[in-house]
């Protein structure tokens, strides 16, 4: 049932999937008959044609304002923003016009469609190219956010995300379109809804993204240590998965968010803030980037990173006391 | 379109345009006396009153199904596009059957059902949008066509020169007007505008341009359903410019004493395109008695309407959380 | 000493000040002879002329990147964006230009200067016109966020903005430019720093902005309960007085943080997640608005609001149990 | 500028010209072996091998203390602007001295010292910064210019029309450099952008526009001294659309297999400017040993260069905190 596939492959294998069983699905951004700048399209624009995978001008506030145009006549654009940094390029579109554009008319319409944004650091692609900004965009009613991890999740949400009748942001991290996994086509993922990648009884290690990747590497080399951690990735962050966040803090009592974001202002704070709330008592910590700016050298690049070791630590730290 | 000769067909049209043209101004009329008189309106309304011509010259050129994207200045536009004018009034009061159920008011009017998506409230921001509703009518093999209206003020933004752009490479239906008013809020635009202005941006980028006298309904119309039938029949994107004036302030709290001494109230004389509409049919041979009807009857009508709109009750209050979103929707969120 | 102003006279009389102290100091904005859409500009054309107090066309990008080339070579532009909303029209300027420009370059230039953007709600303007993203620039490195309440800080607020060599992302709220208060033009505040505008000991409510003059009321009428509230006014978002809050919930034991901004992704998120952290046991609740979109209809408008019912509200019922 | 008839003078010029091209044509292969080879430079790099005559041209009639600012492919921009190579290549390395510090790389390359404020890693978003520099310098009162540099896909992002808008309303001291290398990554740019392209746009809001063979280093340095002296001379921005080709790939890595057979190559063969501009000195009596030393010069400056920076240490750690601000610092917060 299983097949082996990549990050990259997987996102594909899903859109090419829409695009044959939809004909009102239909991609758009620069350089997609060429696959675009990490092969996500690669074989697309042979297989359904120029006019369903539509190579555009460098204009990224068109790119996002004529996917709602086409969207509120009944099409399913997904949009390609090639890093998520230059979405900003496009914010008022996607705030001011994309989220509102439901509710604003009353319901009359919607804005069915994915916006994909590869994220995150990728060596040395410095400040403008680095950036994870996924915090905003939960902050942004109208909109659904999505950050897959995993071979599997990327197959199964984009197939979730093309199939919504709601603008999806979709960030795909940069860092792993290599990754290799298991893929079943059948499985679906239902946006929401948190994978439990390890079940634990001390601590709980809440994140999402490839950082969801290194919590799972920590839970493993703290089990080794004989401390047991409950790894969560979210997968998606607006809607969340609150209620598994909860379950496991009222079970371990401790909690720690770790994103690849800037700690300030990020997230992490809103899961934090959540389970103190919800759950009284519960000792939380969160990990992210110092707010400070991503450099181009190595050395500098690294002292934003929040790393394998940095959450196994913290755990350390927090079931020692 | 009418056949040359066809005088009876003519003047029915002419005398449709006129109608038209009152009606807006009566709807506006009354939406200003509500938000001044009555404080009924309670967000800032932005009346076209002066360019009337624009709205019912281009829009009589469409179906029913073809699609409009309008700028905050559109009451007109929705009107003439065949919305209900209570549903419009309701919205501008901000009460349930409203067009858009209360939630958009005057900035956001639209109506789906006769293909207007949307008022905006962000300068220029409709040029991509309209340009993208054509992308996907063309690619669903449609043909429907997209009109997109934006003022003078947004030629200086850049979605101006990325939605043209966009249109002319994929030979899009849409028509772009630019509905020229002179004035950008307080600031007359060419003082902050470089070059030939609007037309010859426009024409930099490939698209066929036709300038007229917006304050001329004929010429509009006329100009309109040429455009409208080239784009119809597959030609690509054309580009309408059409010069008109803001009789009134900015919004309708806005008094414009920044204005010239008698420069508005040269224009309502000598250039109002309704008094233009009814010399033209009085010299049609229209008796002015039938022109007084046209105007009383719309006052009548929208009055009317003003006055049922204003009875009725505010939207339900949790509609404040429906229609946002269906995954994550804040109606179900819980914890 | 002190005179009767408004909130809006407040800054134009800072910016005036500063405009006749500095000569490199000047202003850009749509309609800014005529004073701008709230008379925050009146006056200053006619004082300084249309090279200091420049009108420019509605090209938001524009006016953000010009605002930073111009700092570049030394002078400090007043950047004007008449409603927060538009300002995401330059949003690559802001976040991936303007806050990057003094780090990527290796600290070879500096971007000093200061984007005014009027928030918040304000009768029936709708979604378009009425958001509260503050928390959205704390995440941002390079960025220091202020969110004057009062007469009196708006005027010591602003002079510090454009002082700073830093660009400030400076919030005003459009409901309260009518409010009077004495303002003491001798009076520096420094950014960073709260204003406790009540001193208590059973609960600290935090907030900024013209919600903090609705939780002063909230500790006002608490107070006649006999609740006793110790309430903070931020006054800028960052930095932030972590100090004066920690010391506070320290004391109280108990935390509410209040804000217009839509609740989840909100900068209350950092605030409650930050004293989670660094004070375990205190008791948290955090009051924003719904993740839904502002409509038009008052009624509606109005589910959208923190009032100061719900803080006091949310007071008596932490202090109860 | 020389004097006409003034032969030593121009044989100097036309010599110095090459000798700056051949410099960053050193520099830039230097800089793809330590990406290919040494895997020193981690990031992308964007060659403007091929382009090297527009950089050369213009920078030769600025000042110092001019202002300049480019793109992502701006190697050839800074170093022509007077930049120290070797601070450059310990940039692309991420290395102590560079000269961002080892924070920018390639994309964000800058010498404030020469006026060079910045590549930029967006596309497009230079324009409204150079506008706003020249706006500064205005503002100052200074005789200074700005010059600001972008590729053709560029002109189908709003800020081109934003910021070209915006020099032209302001008459500011601003030359806009359209490089059009013919291509947008891996996308022909004419099948993107509508009209007549670059020169129609900006003739459109209203700037004199000059267009040059960007190959003929000395039609670019002409071009470029009779603008640069216009709008030194207080008569606005101007235009320049220099066409050039992109001989590499879009970054190093890039193998460009997306372009026509051929095409490069014919490129290479017939069009090269150093090439060119090697022939032209040849004509004008200059021997083939001296190019050949220049030449060789060249590529040893920047060999022992590169050599230099590779033994380098990388910046402090620390220096990841600083310079992001003096308020509320990364450096400073506690808690
Ligand atoms: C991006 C943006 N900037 C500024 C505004 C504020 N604003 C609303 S209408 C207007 C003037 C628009 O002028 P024009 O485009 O000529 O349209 P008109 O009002 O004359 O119909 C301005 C500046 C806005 N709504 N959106
Ligand atoms: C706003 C934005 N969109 C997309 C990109 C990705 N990108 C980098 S360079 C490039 C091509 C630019 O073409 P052109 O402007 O002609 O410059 P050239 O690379 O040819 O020098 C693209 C699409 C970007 N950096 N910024
Ligand atoms: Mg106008
Ligand atoms: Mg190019």
């Amino acid at each position: 049932m299983a097949e082996k596939m990549t990050y990259v492959e997987a996102s594909r294998e899903a859109l090419r999937e829409a695009m044959q069983a939809d004909e009102t699905v239909w991609c758009l951004g620069e350089d997609l008959g060429r696959g675009s700048v990490f092969g996500q399209y690669l074989g697309l624009q042979e297989a359904f044609g120029p006019d369903r995978v539509v190579d555009t001008p460098i204009s990224e506030a068109a790119i996002m304002g004529a996917a709602l145009g086409a969207a509120m006549v009944g099409t399913r654009p997904v949009v390609e923003m090639r890093f998520s940094d230059f979405a900003l390029c496009a914010t008022d579109e996607l705030v001011n016009q994309i989220a509102k554009a439901r509710f604003m008319f009353g319901g009359q319409s919607r804005a069915a469609m994915v916006i994909r944004k590869p994220t995150g650091m990728w060596r040395s692609s410095a400040a403008q190219h680095s950036q994870s900004l996924e915090s905003w965009y939960t902050h942004i009613p109208g909109l659904v956010v999505v950050c897959p991890s995993t071979p599997q999740d990327n197959y199964s949400l984009m197939k979730a995300a093309i199939a919504a009748d709601d603008p999806v942001v979709y960030f795909e991290h940069k860092n792993i379109w290599g990754m290799e996994g298991e893929v079943d086509r059948s499985l679906a993922v239902e946006i929401g809804k948190a994978a439990i990648r390890r079940v634990g009884e001390d601590v709980t290690i809440v994140s999402w993204s490839d950082t969801a990747n290194l919590a799972e590497q920590a839970g493993a080399r703290l089990a080794e240590e004989g401390i047991s951690a409950e790894v969560i990735d979210l997968r998606s962050l607006w809607p969340w998965d609150k209620a598994a966040v909860r379950a496991s803090v009222a079970k371990t009592g401790r909690l720690i968010v770790a994103h690849e974001s800037v700690r300030v202002g990020g997230f992490g704070g809103e899961v934090a803030a959540t389970i103190a709330e919800a759950v009284p008592g519960a000792r939380i910590r969160r990990l992210g980037a110092p707010r400070s700016l991503i450099a181009y050298a190595p050395n500098l690049e690294d002292q934003m990173r929040v790393t394998v070791d940095m959450i196994a630590q913290a755990a350390r730290e927090m079931t020692n006391d | 379109m009418s056949e040359p000769g066809d005088d009876g067909d003519n003047r029915a049209r002419s005398i449709a345009l006129l109608r038209m043209m009152e009606r807006i101004r009566a709807f506006e009329e009354q939406a200003i006396l509500a938000a001044e008189r009555d404080r009924l309106v309670l967000g800032a309304i932005h009346p076209s009153i002066g360019q009337e011509a624009c709205a019912a010259g281009i829009m009589q050129a469409l179906r029913r199904d073809d699609i409009l994207l309008a700028t905050h200045r559109g009451h007109g536009h929705t009107l003439a596009k065949g919305a209900d004018p209570l549903a419009m009034f309701r919205e501008l009061l901000g009460r349930a059957g409203g067009c858009c159920g209360g939630k958009g008011g005057s900035m956001h009017i639209a109506d789906f059902n006769v293909g207007m998506l949307g008022a905006n409230g962000v300068v220029g921001a409709n040029i991509t949008i309209g340009a993208g509703a054509a992308h996907g009518l063309k690619l669903m093999g449609s043909d429907r066509i997209a009109v997109d209206i934006f003022g003078d003020g947004a030629v200086n933004r850049g979605p101006f020169l990325e939605g043209l752009n966009w249109a002319a490479v994929y030979a899009l239906p849409v028509l772009f007007v630019c509905e020229d008013n002179q004035w950008s809020a307080t600031t007359r635009t060419r003082t902050v505008t470089a070059g030939e202005g609007a037309g010859a941006r426009a024409a930099a980028m490939g698209l066929p341009v036709t300038t007229v006298d917006g304050n001329n309904v004929e010429e509009v119309a006329a100009a309109a359903d040429e455009m409208v039938a080239r784009i119809r029949a597959g030609n690509g994107p054309e580009f309408l410019h059409a010069i008109t004036y803001r009789q009134t302030g900015h919004t309708s709290f806005d008094k414009a004493a920044y204005r010239p001494e008698g420069e508005a109230e040269r224009h309502k004389m000598e250039d109002d395109p309704i008094a233009r509409q009814r010399a033209f049919l009085a010299g049609m041979g229209v008796r002015s008695a039938e022109l007084e009807t046209i105007h009383a009857e719309a006052q009548a009508e929208m009055a009317a309407l003003l006055k049922e709109a204003a009875a009725t009750p505010f939207p339900p209050d949790d509609t404040a959380f429906t229609d946002v979103q269906d995954i994550g929707s804040p109606a179900k969120e819980a914890f």
